[in-house]
Parts: C-alpha cells; sequence; structure tokens
C-alpha cells in the first residue's frame, strides 16, 4: 500500500522492522494483557484476563453483551484505566494513560460508536488527529488524500462536506478511513461491520486482509458470526468478564464458540415459524418525501413481518422516519385498518399505534444518563400518573421490571443511567420502551445491530411473538440472513427507489443482493409486487 | 451647638463606588469625622453600578438592622428608597440626603443640597450664553440616565432658565443619556455631532459625560465648531478647557459637600439640631447654615451649600492641582 | 449550484448572507436619515467597531471549544486601567511596550480563566462569571476607585484615534480599525489554515471524539482562553486611546456585547462552527445598528426595544438561510456512491452459514 | 462514584458551606439572628429567587432566559404605566402579568418553533424587552400607588414574613412537585439530556419549551410586580442586571449549564448559601464589589473544591494499587 495518502501518515516509526514481522503468526508478541481487571461499581467487568496478539494475525473478540469486550478495548487503547494489571507492547510493559498516547505506540481504534465531527469535512474527519500543532493545512492535498483512502474502501463521499447528517453507515466508512490513515501496527475494530451492507463488509475484509499483509494485528470484535469466521484467524470468547477460550479458527467452530459464549448449546440463527398472516393492516402507495424516496408502495396485514432490505443509504430509514412522523412525507397516502391517515408528528404517530424503533440509539434512541425506568416509560408517561398529575413511580417500576425479565436485560438495577448498560442492553432497553406502547404497527430500525447471539435470538423470538399477536412488523435490517430468516416478505429500496418485493420462498440472498445493487433481472421484477 | 466627640455608627452611601466625586466626597466627611472626634469609623459603603438601585437599599436595610446613627445617602433611586428610608427613620436613624434627594422628601430628615437645582439651570443657560456669544445658537443635552433625579431636576430648571427672553436665542434641540459611563456617553457624544449638522454645544451635566463629549469632539477634529460645557471636575477637564474644547464649566466643592453631610448628619444624630425650618448651626470650617424649605420639592428641608464655581482658561489650572 | 456547492462551503456563503443584510440594513436607514451616505456614517461605523470586533475574536475562539468568556469586559477594563496608570506614570514608556503591556496582562487574566477550565474542570460560564465579579472587583479595591484622566496620558496615545492610516475619497481608516481587520485576518486565516486552529473546531464539534483521538484537549482550551484575554487586553489599550477617561467601570457590559456579535455573526454557541469573519461581520452589523439608530430621529427610549428587535431579526433569518443552505448541501454530503463491485455477491454469498 | 452519590456530595457541599456561614455571621454580628433579619435577607433578594426557581426549570431543560431581568423591569412598568393611564391597580397588575407572559411566550416562540438558540433570542429579549420598559415610562419615576400596594410588598403579613417571602415559598413548592413529581418535570429533564430522544419518542419538545418560556415570562413578571410593591414605586431601569445573579444561583445549586441534571434541593441551598453570605457581608460592612468578588469566587470555589478532592481521591487510590 504506497498511497500518497498513507505516505504522509506517522506512527510506525517506532516500529522500525514492520516489514520484517510481516510474515506474522511466528514472531513475537505485538501486545499482551497480563492480568487485566477493572470494576465499575459493582460490575466486575474484566477478571484477569490475560491476552496476547501476534503480528499479521486477525484476532477475533466474541461475548455476549456486557461480556466486556469493549471495556478491554477501552483499556488497551487508553481511554480506561485497568484496576490491576499490565500491559506489555512489544514485551516490554507500558502505562497508556491516554488515546493520544495509544496512537504514538502506534494502537488505534474503531469504536462501535462513531464519534466524528459534525461541522469538521470528512477530509479533515480523517486527518485532524496527524496535523502537528501550527502545521499549515493543505485543504486540496488533504482532500486528495481522504478521497484516495475512501476510495480503497469503496465508498465516496464528498470529503469536503462537513460530517454533519452523514448516514451511520457513511460515518463507520470514515471511522475506518481514519484508523488505517494513521498506519498503525495495532487496529481495533469495535463491531465496525455492525451498519455496514454485505458488500461493504466484503470490502473491509479485503482491506482487513491487506492489512494483516502487511504485519498490522487486528483485533476484531463482532456479533455476527459468520464474518468472524470468515476473517478470523483466531478466536477468543468472553463470558461474564473472563476469557473463556482462545482458540485458532481451524481449530473451532462456530457452534463451539457460541456454546464458550452462553455456556450452553445454542443453534445458529433458525427462521421464524410460519405463522397465519391476518388481514390488511398498513398500506403504502406511492409514498415519497422530496429528494429523499419516492413512490414506494406496499401492504402490511396483521402478523406479518415485512422485511426492508438494501444498501446503506437506500432509504429504508426514511420510509421509517415518514411513518412514523418524525420526517413526514411529502406525497402518497397511508391507510391503516383501511382509514387514510396522515402523520405529522410523533406523537401522532405514537397514538395511531406505529412505534418506530431507531437506529441510533445513543443520539435518538435513548437518553443516557436518565435510569432504565425512566427510558422505558418515556412515550407512554401519560399512563403513569395519579390523579394529581404526578408520576407514580411504584407503578413505572414495575413496568420496567416486567421488561427487564421479558428481555433479560443485564443490570444491577432498572434504576441505573443507561449510558452504564453495555451496547446490547441498551438496544434491550429501547425495545422495551417501544413494546411498551403496545403498537399495532411496529417499525425496528437495525434491532438487532450489535446485539449478541444470545440476545439476538432473544429478539428474534420476540418479533416472532408480536408478530404471532397479531401486531404488523416492519423489519429494516442490514443484516440480510436476519431479513431472510424473520421475514415474510422482503422489499428492496436502492438509492430511495423500491426495486421489488419478494416473498418468502422468492427471496435469497442472490436476488435480494441483485435487486439492492440496481440489477433487477426480468424474472425478478415479475415477481416483484 | 454641635459638641463633638460623641460616638456614632455613621454611613456614607453614595450612588455608587467607582467614579472621583463620590470620592472626594468621602474625604470630606473623613475630614469632618477627625474635626468632630468621632471615634467610630465612617462606613463608606456603595453599591456596584449595575446593581444600584438594589444595592442602596440593601445597604441601608443592613445599617437599620445594625442601627447606626445617621445614614447619608446620594439618592440614586428616585423614591424607590423610601419604604427603606422610612424603616430606617422608624428605628430612629436620621437619614440626611446629599448630591441627589428623595424626589418626594419621604423618609428623609433633610437634604444637603450642593447648589440651588434652580440656579444650576440659570448657571448652564448663563455658561450656555456666555459660549455661544449673543447670537445664541442650538445646542444638546448630554444626560447621566434618564431616571437619575438630580440630572432631571437641573434638565428641568434649564428648560425653565431658557424661558426667559434674555436666553431666546439658544435652542435646545435634543437630549440623549450617556447612563455615566464613558464609552456610552463618547458615542452618544458622536451621535448628537452626526445628527445636528448646525449643533454648536454640548451642554453635559454629568462628570463622567463632559469629560467623554470634550473627548469625542477633540477626537474628531471639532473643536473649533462645537464646545463642550456642564458640570465636571477641574482635575479631568483641565486639558480640555486650556485647548478650548471646553472653554468654561461649573462645579461645587464634593469635599465641602461631604464635609458639610456629614456636619449635618452628626448634627441631627446627636441631637444639636432638629430637622425643622429655621434651625441653624455651625460646620465647621464651612461656617453658618440654616434648615429651609426645599423650594425646588414640593416638600422636604434642604441645607444649601452652594455656591458654584465656574472653571475657565484663568483658574482650571490652579482649581486641578 | 453544483460548482457552488464544490467550491464554497455553507459557512462562506452565510458570511455572503450576513454582509448581504448589513447592506440592507444600510439601503433600509440610508432611506430613513438625511445624509447617511457621508463618509462621516462611515468613518463613525468603522472606528465604533474596532474594540467590540477585537474582543469578539476572542470569543470567538472560545466559543468555537464549546466555552463561553464572560469576563472580556472585566478584562478589558483591568488593562485600560492599568496601562492608562503606567502611562500616567512613566510618559516616555515605549508605546510598543506599553501594547506588549496590555496584552501580557489579559493574557495572565486569560489564563487564570484557562487553567480553571482545562485543568479545574469547571464549567467555563461558572468560571467567567466569578472571574467577570472578581477582576472588576479587584480593579475597584486595588485602583481605590480613581480615574484615568486624558491629561495624564501621553500625546501619541491621545492622537492615536485620530490616526488615519489611509484616506479614500473621505473614507478615513483609522489605524485602530486596520488594527482590528488585522487580527481578524490573522485569526481567520489561523483558524482555517492552521492545523491548531482547526482544533478547536474538533474539540467543539464533539469533544468525546476529541478525547479518543488524543486531541490535548486541555491545553487548547487553555490556549483559547489565553488568547480570548489577550485580545481583550489588546482591546483594553484600545479603548484607553479612545476615550481617554477610564473609570473603574470601564469596559463593563462588553461580554454580552462580545457574545451578541458572535452569535449575530452566526459562530455557533455550542461550539465547533462558525468563522472568525463572521464574528467581525457580526460585530459590524451591530454596530452599524446601533451608530444608525443614535442618528434616527426617534426618542432616546425607542432604541434599545429596535436594537433588541434587529438583534432577534439578524439571528432569525440568518438561521433560516442556514438551515436552506445546510438542506441544499445536505443532499450533496449524502450521496454516496456505491458502486457494486463484481465481487460483491460472491461476498454476500460467502458470508452465508 | 454513581450520579446520586455525586449529587448527595454536592448538596453535602452547600450543606457544609451554608453551615459555616452561618456560623460565621453568628459570631461576627450580634444582628443577624434577629427575627427581623432573618425576614430581611430574604426580603433583599425576593425577587431574584423567585425568578431563580424557574430559571432552574429551564437550564436544567438545556436552554437560558437572559430576558428575566428586564421582564421583571417591563411588567413594573406596564402595571405603573397603566395605573398612571388610569386603571385601577388590580387591571394594572393584571396589565403587567400579561405583559411578562406575552414576552414569555414571544421568546419561547423563536426557541421552540423557529428553532434559534435561546442564548441569542433572550439576549435580544434583554436589550428590546427594557426599551419597550423604557419607552413605556420615559424618564419618570411612577409612584402613588395605593396604600395596600405597597404594604404588600413591605409588611409583614405573618410576623415579619411578607407576602413576597409566602409566595416564594409557595412556588418552591410547586416547582418542587412539578420538577420532582410530574410528567413535565421528567420531560424536561429528558428534553434537556437529549432533545432528539425526546422527539424520537413523541415528546412534544416544543410545547414544553414553549411551557417553560411562558411561565418563566409570568414568574418573572411576578416578580417584577413584587418588587415594584417592595419599592413602591417604578422606573425604567428596574432590575437592571439581576440575570447574572439569578443564574448564579441555579448554578451554584448544581444545576448543568448545558442542561439535564441539577435539582431543586440543591438551588435551594444554594440560595440559602447566597443570601446569608451576603448578608453576612453586608452587616460586616462589606459592600459593593467586594461583596460580588466574594460571591464570584465562592461560584468557582464551589465547582472547583470537590473536583480537586476527586482528583486527589483518584490518585490516592491510584498510589494503593
Ligand atoms: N462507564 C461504565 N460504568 C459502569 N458500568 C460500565 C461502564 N462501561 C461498561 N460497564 C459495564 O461493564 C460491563 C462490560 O461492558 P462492555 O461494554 O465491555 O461489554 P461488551 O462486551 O462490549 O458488550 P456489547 O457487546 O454489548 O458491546 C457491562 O456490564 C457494562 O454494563
Ligand atoms: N440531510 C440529512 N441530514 C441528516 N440526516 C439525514 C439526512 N438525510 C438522511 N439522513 C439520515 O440518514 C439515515 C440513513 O438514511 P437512509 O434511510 O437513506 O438509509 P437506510 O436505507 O436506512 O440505510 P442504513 O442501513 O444506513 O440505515 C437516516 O437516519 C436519515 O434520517
Ligand atoms: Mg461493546
Ligand atoms: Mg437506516
Amino acid at each position: 500500500m504506497t498511497e500518497p495518502a498513507l505516505a504522509r501518515t506517522k506512527g510506525a516509526e517506532q516500529f522500525g522492522s514492520s516489514s520484517a514481522a510481516a510474515s506474522g503468526q511466528s514472531g513475537d508478541r505485538i501486545l499482551e494483557t497480563r492480568s487485566i481487571s477493572k470494576h465499575f461499581d459493582a460490575t466486575q467487568a474484566l477478571q484477569d484476563i490475560s491476552f496476547s496478539l501476534y503480528p499479521g494475525e486477525v484476532h477475533a473478540l466474541l461475548g455476549e453483551n456486557g461480556a466486556g469486550k469493549s471495556t478491554l478495548i477501552k483499556i488497551i487503547t487508553g481511554v480506561l484505566q485497568p484496576d490491576g494489571g499490565e500491559i506489555l507492547l512489544a514485551g516490554t510493559p507500558v502505562v497508556i494513560r491516554s488515546a493520544a498516547e495509544a496512537q504514538r505506540l502506534g494502537i488505534a481504534a474503531i469504536y462501535q460508536e462513531p464519534l466524528l465531527f459534525p461541522d469538521l469535512s470528512v477530509a479533515e474527519n480523517i486527518f485532524v488527529s496527524h496535523q502537528g500543532r501550527g502545521q499549515v493545512v493543505g485543504w486540496r492535498q488533504m482532500s486528495q488524500d481522504a478521497e484516495a483512502i475512501l476510495a480503497q474502501l469503496g465508498v465516496a463521499i464528498d470529503v469536503r462536506s462537513p460530517a454533519r447528517g452523514l448516514t451511520l453507515a457513511a460515518q463507520q466508512s470514515v471511522e475506518i478511513a481514519k484508523a488505517i490513515s494513521l498506519n498503525v501496527r495495532v487496529l481495533i475494530m469495535d463491531e465496525p461491520t455492525a451498519s455496514l451492507s454485505a458488500h461493504e463488509v466484503a470490502q473491509l475484509f479485503g482491506l482487513v486482509r491487506d492489512l494483516r499483509g502487511q504485519g498490522v494485528s487486528i483485533l476484531f470484535v463482532s456479533h455476527r458470526i459468520e464474518e468472524v469466521f470468515e476473517i478470523a484467524d483466531k478466536v477468543t470468547v468472553f463470558r461474564d468478564g473472563r476469557l473463556i477460550s482462545t482458540r485458532l479458527r481451524s481449530e473451532t467452530s462456530p457452534q463451539r464458540s457460541i456454546s464458550d459464549m452462553v455456556g450452553r448449546e445454542m443453534g445458529l440463527l433458525k427462521p421464524r415459524p410460519r405463522a397465519a398472516i391476518g388481514e390488511l393492516l398498513l398500506s403504502v402507495r406511492g409514498l415519497g418525501r422530496e429528494s429523499v424516496f419516492e413512490e414506494v408502495t406496499f401492504d402490511l396485514h396483521r402478523g406479518e413481518v415485512l422485511g426492508f432490505g438494501g444498501l446503506i443509504g437506500a432509504g429504508r430509514t426514511d420510509i421509517g422516519l415518514a411513518l412514523f412522523g418524525i420526517e413526514p412525507a411529502t406525497s402518497g397516502t397511508i391507510a391503516l385498518d383501511g382509514k387514510e391517515i396522515t402523520v405529522r408528528s410523533p406523537r401522532e404517530g405514537m397514538d395511531l399505534g406505529i412505534a418506530y424503533v431507531s437506529e441510533d440509539r445513543r443520539q435518538l434512541g435513548l437518553s443516557l444518563p436518565m435510569s432504565i425506568t425512566a427510558n422505558i416509560t418515556l412515550p407512554m408517561l401519560h399512563k403513569y400518573l395519579d390523579r394529581f398529575g404526578l408520576i407514580r413511580r411504584g407503578l413505572e417500576t414495575e413496568t420496567a421490571e416486567a421488561y427487564r425479565k421479558r428481555l433479560s436485560i443485564r443490570t444491577s438495577s432498572v434504576d441505573l443511567a443507561v449510558a452504564k448498560l453495555s451496547g446490547g442492553n441498551q438496544q434491550k432497553v429501547m425495545l422495551s420502551k417501544w413494546l411498551n406502547t403496545k403498537p399495532s404497527v411496529l417499525i425496528l430500525d437495525e434491532p438487532t445491530r450489535g446485539i449478541d447471539v444470545g440476545a439476538k435470538a432473544e429478539v428474534h423470538a420476540i418479533i416472532a411473538e408480536l408478530a404471532a399477536t397479531g401486531i404488523g412488523i416492519i423489519l429494516i435490517s442490514s443484516d440480510l440472513p436476519e431479513v431472510l430468516a424473520m421475514s415474510d416478505r422482503v422489499l428492496v429500496m436502492r438509492e430511495g427507489r423500491q426495486m421489488a418485493i419478494f416473498s418468502r420462498e422468492e427471496a435469497t440472498q442472490e436476488r435480494v443482493m441483485t435487486a439492492a445493487m440496481g440489477q433487477v433481472s426480468a424474472p425478478i421484477g415479475e415477481v416483484a409486487a | 451647638d454641635i459638641a463633638p466627640g460623641k460616638a456614632m455608627d455613621m454611613v456614607l452611601l453614595p450612588k455608587f463606588l467607582g467614579i472621583l466625586p463620590f470620592d472626594q466626597a468621602h474625604q470630606g466627611a473623613e475630614e469632618a469625622a477627625k474635626e468632630l472626634q468621632n471615634s467610630k469609623p465612617l462606613q463608606f459603603l456603595g453599591p456596584t453600578p449595575e446593581n444600584s438601585v438594589a444595592g442602596q437599599i440593601e445597604i441601608t436595610t443592613n445599617a437599620t438592622t445594625q442601627g447606626v446613627a445617621a445614614i447619608m445617602i446620594s439618592n440614586n433611586s428616585g423614591d424607590q428608597i423610601v419604604p427603606s428610608a422610612k424603616a430606617a427613620q422608624a428605628k430612629g436613624i436620621k437619614v440626611v440626603t446629599w448630591d441627589s434627594p428623595i424626589p418626594s422628601a419621604e423618609g428623609e430628615d433633610v437634604f444637603v443640597a450642593q447648589v440651588d437645582f434652580t440656579e444650576t439651570g440659570k448657571v448652564m443657560a448663563d455658561m450656555a450664553m456666555g459660549i455661544l456669544g449673543a447670537d445664541g445658537g442650538k445646542f444638546a443635552i448630554l444626560s447621566a440616565s434618564p431616571d437619575a433625579a438630580n440630572q432631571n431636576a437641573w434638565i428641568a430648571a434649564m428648560k425653565d432658565a431658557l424661558k426667559d427672553p434674555k436666553y431666546a436665542k439658544l435652542q435646545l434641540i435634543d437630549t440623549v443619556y450617556g447612563n455615566d459611563q464613558s464609552e456610552a456617553s463618547y458615542n452618544q457624544a458622536n451621535a448628537l455631532v452626526d445628527k445636528h449638522p448646525d449643533m454648536k454645544l454640548i451642554m453635559a451635566p454629568t462628570s463622567v459625560g463632559i469629560v467623554a463629549a470634550a473627548k469625542a469632539l477633540q477626537d474628531g477634529k471639532l473643536c473649533d465648531k462645537i464646545k463642550v460645557s456642564g458640570l465636571g471636575v477641574p482635575k479631568e477637564m483641565v486639558a480640555y478647557t486650556m485647548n478650548g474644547c471646553a472653554p468654561q464649566f461649573a462645579l461645587w466643592s464634593f469635599v465641602d459637600l461631604g464635609y458639610l453631610s456629614y456636619y449635618t448628619a452628626y448634627g441631627l444624630a446627636s441631637g444639636a439640631i432638629k430637622a425643622e425650618e429655621g434651625a441653624t448651626f455651625k460646620a465647621g470650617r464651612m461656617g453658618e447654615y440654616k434648615i429651609t424649605k426645599d423650594p425646588t420639592r414640593a416638600k422636604g428641608l434642604r441645607v444649601l451649600m452652594g455656591p458654584f464655581s465656574i472653571y475657565d482658561k484663568k483658574n482650571v489650572e490652579a482649581a486641578a492641582k | 449550484m453544483k460548482w457552488l456547492q464544490r467550491h464554497v462551503r455553507p459557512e462562506q456563503v452565510r458570511e455572503l448572507s450576513l454582509l448581504l443584510l448589513i447592506i440592507v440594513a444600510v439601503v433600509f436607514f440610508g432611506s430613513m436619515i438625511d445624509g447617511y451616505y457621508t463618509s462621516r456614517t462611515f468613518n463613525r461605523i468603522v472606528s465604533s467597531v474596532a474594540i467590540i470586533t477585537i474582543v469578539a475574536v476572542g470569543q470567538t475562539l472560545v466559543v468555537l471549544t464549546r466555552n463561553i468568556d464572560l469576563s472580556v469586559g472585566s478584562v478589558v477594563g483591568c488593562t485600560a486601567y492599568f496601562v492608562g496608570t503606567l502611562l500616567g506614570r512613566y510618559h516616555d514608556l515605549n508605546p510598543l511596550l506599553a501594547v506588549l503591556t496590555a496584552v501580557a496582562l489579559g493574557a495572565a487574566l486569560g489564563a487564570i480563566n484557562g487553567l480553571l477550565v482545562a485543568w479545574g474542570r469547571i464549567p467555563s460560564i461558572i468560571v467567567t462569571l466569578g472571574t467577570l465579579a472578581i477582576y472588576r472587583g479587584i480593579l475597584v479595591d486595588l485602583s481605590g476607585a480613581r480615574t484615568v484622566t486624558t491629561d495624564s496620558l501621553p500625546g501619541w496615545l491621545v492622537g492615536l484615534p485620530r490616526l488615519n492610516l489611509m484616506s479614500i475619497g473621505g473614507l478615513d481608516l483609522p489605524a485602530l480599525f486596520m488594527l482590528a481587520v488585522a487580527i481578524v485576518l490573522i485569526f481567520h486565516l489561523g483558524t482555517g489554515y492552521l492545523a491548531v486552529g482547526r482544533r478547536f473546531y474538533a474539540i467543539g464539534s464533539n469533544p468525546d471524539a476529541a478525547a479518543l483521538i488524543g486531541l490535548p484537549i486541555r491545553r487548547l482550551v487553555f490556549l483559547a482562553f489565553v488568547l480570548s484575554g489577550a485580545l481583550a487586553g489588546l482591546a483594553g489599550f484600545v479603548t484607553l486611546a479612545r476615550y481617554g477617561n477610564i473609570t473603574v467601570e470601564s469596559g463593563r457590559g462588553l461580554e454580552l456585547a462580545a457574545v451578541a456579535a458572535v452569535v449575530v455573526g452566526g459562530v455557533n454557541i455550542f461550539g465547533g462552527s462558525g468563522t472568525v469573519l463572521g464574528a467581525m461581520l457580526g460585530a459590524i452589523m451591530i454596530g452599524t445598528l446601533e451608530q444608525s439608530l443614535y442618528r434616527l430621529q426617534i426618542s432616546e427610549f425607542w432604541r434599545d426595544a429596535i436594537l433588541g428587535l434587529l438583534i432577534l431579526l439578524a439571528v432569525a433569518s440568518d438561521a433560516v438561510i442556514l438551515q436552506r443552505l445546510r438542506a441544499l448541501w445536505g443532499r450533496a454530503d449524502l450521496k454516496i456512491v456505491t458502486e457494486p463491485p463484481a465481487e460483491a455477491t460472491v461476498a454476500a454469498g460467502a458470508r452465508s452459514p | 462514584m454513581t450520579i446520586l452519590g455525586r449529587l448527595k456530595s454536592w448538596e453535602g457541599l452547600l450543606l457544609g458551606l451554608l453551615a459555616v456561614i452561618v456560623v460565621m455571621n453568628i459570631l461576627r454580628s450580634p444582628y443577624f439572628l434577629g427575627a427581623g433579619n432573618i425576614a430581611n435577607l430574604f426580603q433583599l433578594s425576593i425577587e431574584k429567587i423567585i425568578v431563580a426557581l424557574i430559571m432552574t426549570l429551564i437550564i436544567i431543560n438545556g436552554e437560558i432566559d437572559l430576558s428575566v431581568a428586564s421582564i421583571m423591569g417591563l411588567a413594573a412598568c406596564v402595571l405603573a404605566w397603566l395605573f398612571q393611564m388610569g386603571a385601577s391597580l388590580p387591571i394594572a397588575i393584571v396589565g403587567g402579568l400579561l405583559a411578562g407572559l406575552a414576552a414569555g411566550l414571544f421568546n419561547g416562540f423563536w426557541v421552540a418553533y423557529v428553532g434559534l438558540p435561546s442564548l441569542a433570542v433572550t439576549l435580544a429579549g434583554l436589550i428590546g424587552f427594557r426599551g419597550i420598559a423604557r419607552i413605556l415610562v420615559e424618564d419618570r419615576a411612577i409612584g402613588g400607588f395605593p396604600v395596600w400596594f405597597n404594604t404588600l410588598g413591605q409588611q409583614g403579613i405573618l410576623g415579619p414574613i411578607t407576602a413576597s417571602i409566602l409566595i416564594f415559598a409557595v412556588l418552591f413548592a410547586i416547582v418542587a412537585i412539578v420538577l420532582h413529581g410530574s410528567a413535565l418535570g421528567r420531560l424536561v429533564y429528558v428534553i434537556g439530556n437529549n432533545l432528539q430522544a425526546a422527539r424520537y419518542s413523541g415528546v412534544r419538545v416544543q410545547s414544553v419549551k414553549m411551557t417553560l418560556f411562558a411561565a418563566s415570562g409570568l414568574i418573572a413578571a411576578l416578580a417584577g410586580i413584587l418588587y415594584a410593591a417592595r419599592l413602591g414605586s417604578v422606573r425604567g431601569d428596574m432590575a437592571t442586571g439581576f440575570e447574572l445573579d439569578i443564574i448564579t444561583i441555579v448554578l451554584l445549586g448544581g444545576v448543568s449549564i448545558f442542561g439535564g441534571s441539577g435539582n431543586l434541593a440543591g438551588v435551594g441551598l444554594s440560595i440559602l448559601v447566597i443570601l446569608n453570605l451576603r448578608n453576612g457581608m453586608g452587616l460586616a460592612n462589606i459592600t459593593g464589589n467586594t461583596q460580588t468578588s466574594v460571591i464570584g469566587a465562592l461560584l468557582i470555589f464551589s465547582v472547583l473544591a470537590p473536583n480537586l478532592a476527586q482528583n486527589l481521591q483518584r490518585r490516592w487510590i491510584g498510589r494503593k494499587t
């Protein structure tokens, strides 16, 4: 990789012998943790973790939500300090006090939740940590370099425009570009693929392999088991803050990893049992919002799961937002139970029995500093008032406890701030919140993003159960196997246009992907609704 | 007569802290305190300018709680001070106002007037006449704040005085307010110049306003065409008088005003003076004074200090020393 | 449009729109006030905005980092008074040294703010609300409420406001205004093209992300406060030169004027966006309104009401314009071209369990 | 430390501070414990602390209202103007309250429905509403209200406790219940924490903000009218600069300026701390800028101290492991 973009990066100087170590596995460990532990209040997030990373390997971390993966990563990158234990880099003990120090030592990370500077341009976001003090910014050069890096990722974003308003997936792409531009020795990816679609994942993996070829070690966290087994050389499994096993990929299997994770046998993704589909619930005709999406037409029946497939930026989320009233549609009609409706605000949407579970739980889904209880009851707060208009805390707690059980939210108390939960458990809180509105139409936008297999299976069970009770569900997901397994029919979007609707039998990976990429072949076009 | 040697807590309360004339008054009051051998230190307490009204009320109330013998107030709040001043009187505290009275005279025992407020109007009209000459001309007033009691009284007195045919050629065209802030006064003076191309004089009956106006004219190279006059402190004005920007201005001695106010308050508090019409007393080096009805207000008593000192090229340098 | 979107950043369009607003205001006042289009009006506005512009530049730096500096008015007062006293005592102090003293004193006061915010981890509004009172209190106590008078100052200083660098057809460009313009240019370029400048934006735009990528947040915030203090010190010097007569009340209320200029100038009060040039335009906008309102033949008492309304309208119209721009530019941002590479389907296939 | 623990320690700190101040006041001034003084202590800042209650809600909601002091002035001036125009006082009072409500709705409209930053909107309001007040009363001081109005503001109705103090107590209870017990209070926190998440949860963000600003206008108007009753007379510059004091009280109470956190107990303690401190200093004859400096230093120190303590604690723990 001799891109101009990478030529001006730094970070690897400390490792003069970088290319020598490129051959991989047999070399000395580049990074080692010894007996690291970390607790938050009562939670023992990590306990006695001893773990090694070798040059030129892709090492996956697996574990349920809250197993401690992100915590370990934060310790390695200097964001958190361990309670005990030590970190060795290329054999020498180091204390990593800050992310900057980690970067200087050649460690960079892409976090679970993208963190960009919304006001800076995309190019600046990529290069902001490279610029030295007082150094003059060469805008033109920087833009070209940024474009070059993004081109490797197969993504073309206008690098001069501000990062504000980029989709999650685009943000993730920028994050990846940022990290690879640093030309580091250890690259940590905490669920980098969560918001990427299949072909982007493929592209990312190509890149990961390139980096590995250059001797970069990659620590890779994902809840998508298939992905892990596609890319990883080694798989380490965490459970409840402990390291359970480290195995070569060739010596383990998805099944085995999963049973390590959950401590019992577990099946892989199973198709949802087919339920009886009821009468027409929601009927959408020619829906559109100016220059965002257009001419979307579909029906949703009671008890039906309608999957929305497509690539990033295809406009699926926007349809959800329009149905829920956050960004109301500007053309077309929506009919609910045969009555034509207009939804101009989320409140109206909720009153009509529509619920939308957002894909961006940190920014849009949850109030992080507030308690689990307060988050769950928020949309239905008016149902929790006594005759003086005061909140009935007891009733609130009851509800929260009920959902804690039903979705097995892992927390010491429902009064805890949501911010303190792991990503997966936050997702469950968000789901509880919307289930509590007792919706008749439930729009789930990436409901299993960042959720571990166990929890994912639970969510899938819940979806099935809800559908069985007669709720109509729109399932927006970039996890294609999930869409295929869960949906009764699959609607495919591409760049704001509806490409096709496949029945369950017709929907195959190949067909959906082809449609999503705009190459609808004749026979599929005929089966499209 | 006023007997020295009483130990009494007394408070001197200026409009606010931080401008020169009140410091001079403080100096005068200290001088009187020494002469009268009051063993209790004089409290010179004042609010900040942005909190002046509420601050004066707070200080008055706290002084009342402490049960001081007398409070000397340069009132910055119109009648808003009345309730707290009355509360002070109800506890037997003597309330003397100086520099700026309580308009309704309620809550006040006596007002120590620096000059006769009606006379202020005449003096200003005379200075305007003197500077502009027999032909007269247009002039404007740059005042402190629109709410200052003494300013408003002086402006009213001047408008009254202007009715005299003697001043027929003087034409008052505008009144603006600089809020006793250098910056605002400077900008207001400039605005006057722009608004009224034929204006010949700015009359500023405020020590902050008059210097700011003089500086503005000087910076605008306009001192040949437009002059400044009003009430100012010699030390601050000497340069402008010497270079002709402000040929004439007037003031009384704030040191003397503080001195006389202290004597008056001390006399009242010690029982040597009764706050009633016709009472007389001797105020140290300043001589005999008499309490009279205040002709410039509907009610109220006053002690008139007087007179004005008019400053010009001849005497300003000596006064500035 | 495409071309515009590629080559002009929304911020720049916003500055142009503010410029347009200023022109609208000038045309409006021109129709209301006789003899408005004279060099005098120009000179008046130009010389009145120098101080506020310099302070607003410093304020912009601080606001960009998601902080605020409410102590600038007191810093201006302190430096004006202190340097005035110094010059009163030592008449032949080198002018450059006098300016440097003012800047250094301001920087020192700013450094105290910066220390407390960056290392004391106290929200800036609390720190500067406190130092606003403390600096002023120290000034009043130390000075014994005396006044710096014009006649105590050296001639070169008193004459400074009258010094014109250039005069184009009766339009004077006073040295003090040109100083402000120079400051604006330096800092505009600095924030636009120096890495350290861009980092101010980064910190304000997303502090968490700034911490994660290891920007020296504390040092940068400290630097912003020091610069704001230093510029307030410089403004204090200009205040001294311009008004000559310095009471301990000098500069009071300047903090609100500076914040107003910054906000009207389109700097996001929550950090991360806006430019120094915008802040200057904001200062000029407010200066134009203020100076023009003085001249409008309306009662003294109407001025504040109208000024308040005009500031609101400036902010509102700016926001509406910006919203439109964001929408237009936003479309361009989101164009994510995903050319389906040949191996995509293969890869997708490979993902099936 | 959990959020709860931290809050506890914050209030603990204020409580400790309060104890120190009260003990010092008792030791230093024999007048401090008088019933009259305790009532005065509240009465002298009663309008500010009334407005601080609603300001607490606004700041927790992630906004700010800089225009409250100007609305106080506006309401008082509308009242005085109507009264002078011949309206009966009760009608004039209603007029003043309506003016405040209108001003609050005006702010709310721009913030909630147009989406402008409240700092900018209310900064404009700070200047503009004061301007309208000035237009109404110009340079007059309007007084001469019926006796019952002045009594309302000045005389104790329960011993030394005035109507204003009772109104404050009632409002405190109402705000406490609203903030910590009602749906509105919950929404105030939710919006302050994450406005977008609130919107996505179907919270009517706009009407919550509108309600708060309208309430802020109304309560500020009420406070302005109480201030007029206390002073017995009205001027255009009433309550100028109060906004900084009010915001200081709220911030010292541990309310985050960025919204989303803080509670009324902290604000209540902060009110007691500041009032006692002010009173103690007043009785010790510390006034003016020194007083504001001390409160400024306290503001900084009260946030700095726990931060430092936490730092030290962390370092100590760090050494242990
Ligand atoms: N700042 C914090 N305060 C308190 N507890 C925390 C904090 N951060 C993490 N935890 C707790 O530590 C444990 C480990 O969390 P971590 O985020 O490392 O899990 P994870 O394996 O990354 O999970 P996920 O797959 O859901 O991202 C969880 O129980 C979590 O609730
Ligand atoms: N101009 C904009 N400013 C801010 N956000 C925008 C803008 N346009 C779209 N978005 C947001 O970007 C997100 C993605 O939009 P879109 O519906 O196009 O993608 P999608 O098909 O749901 O793909 P993904 O898998 O990334 O969610 C949505 O949350 C949408 O609201
Ligand atoms: Mg995680
Ligand atoms: Mg989406």
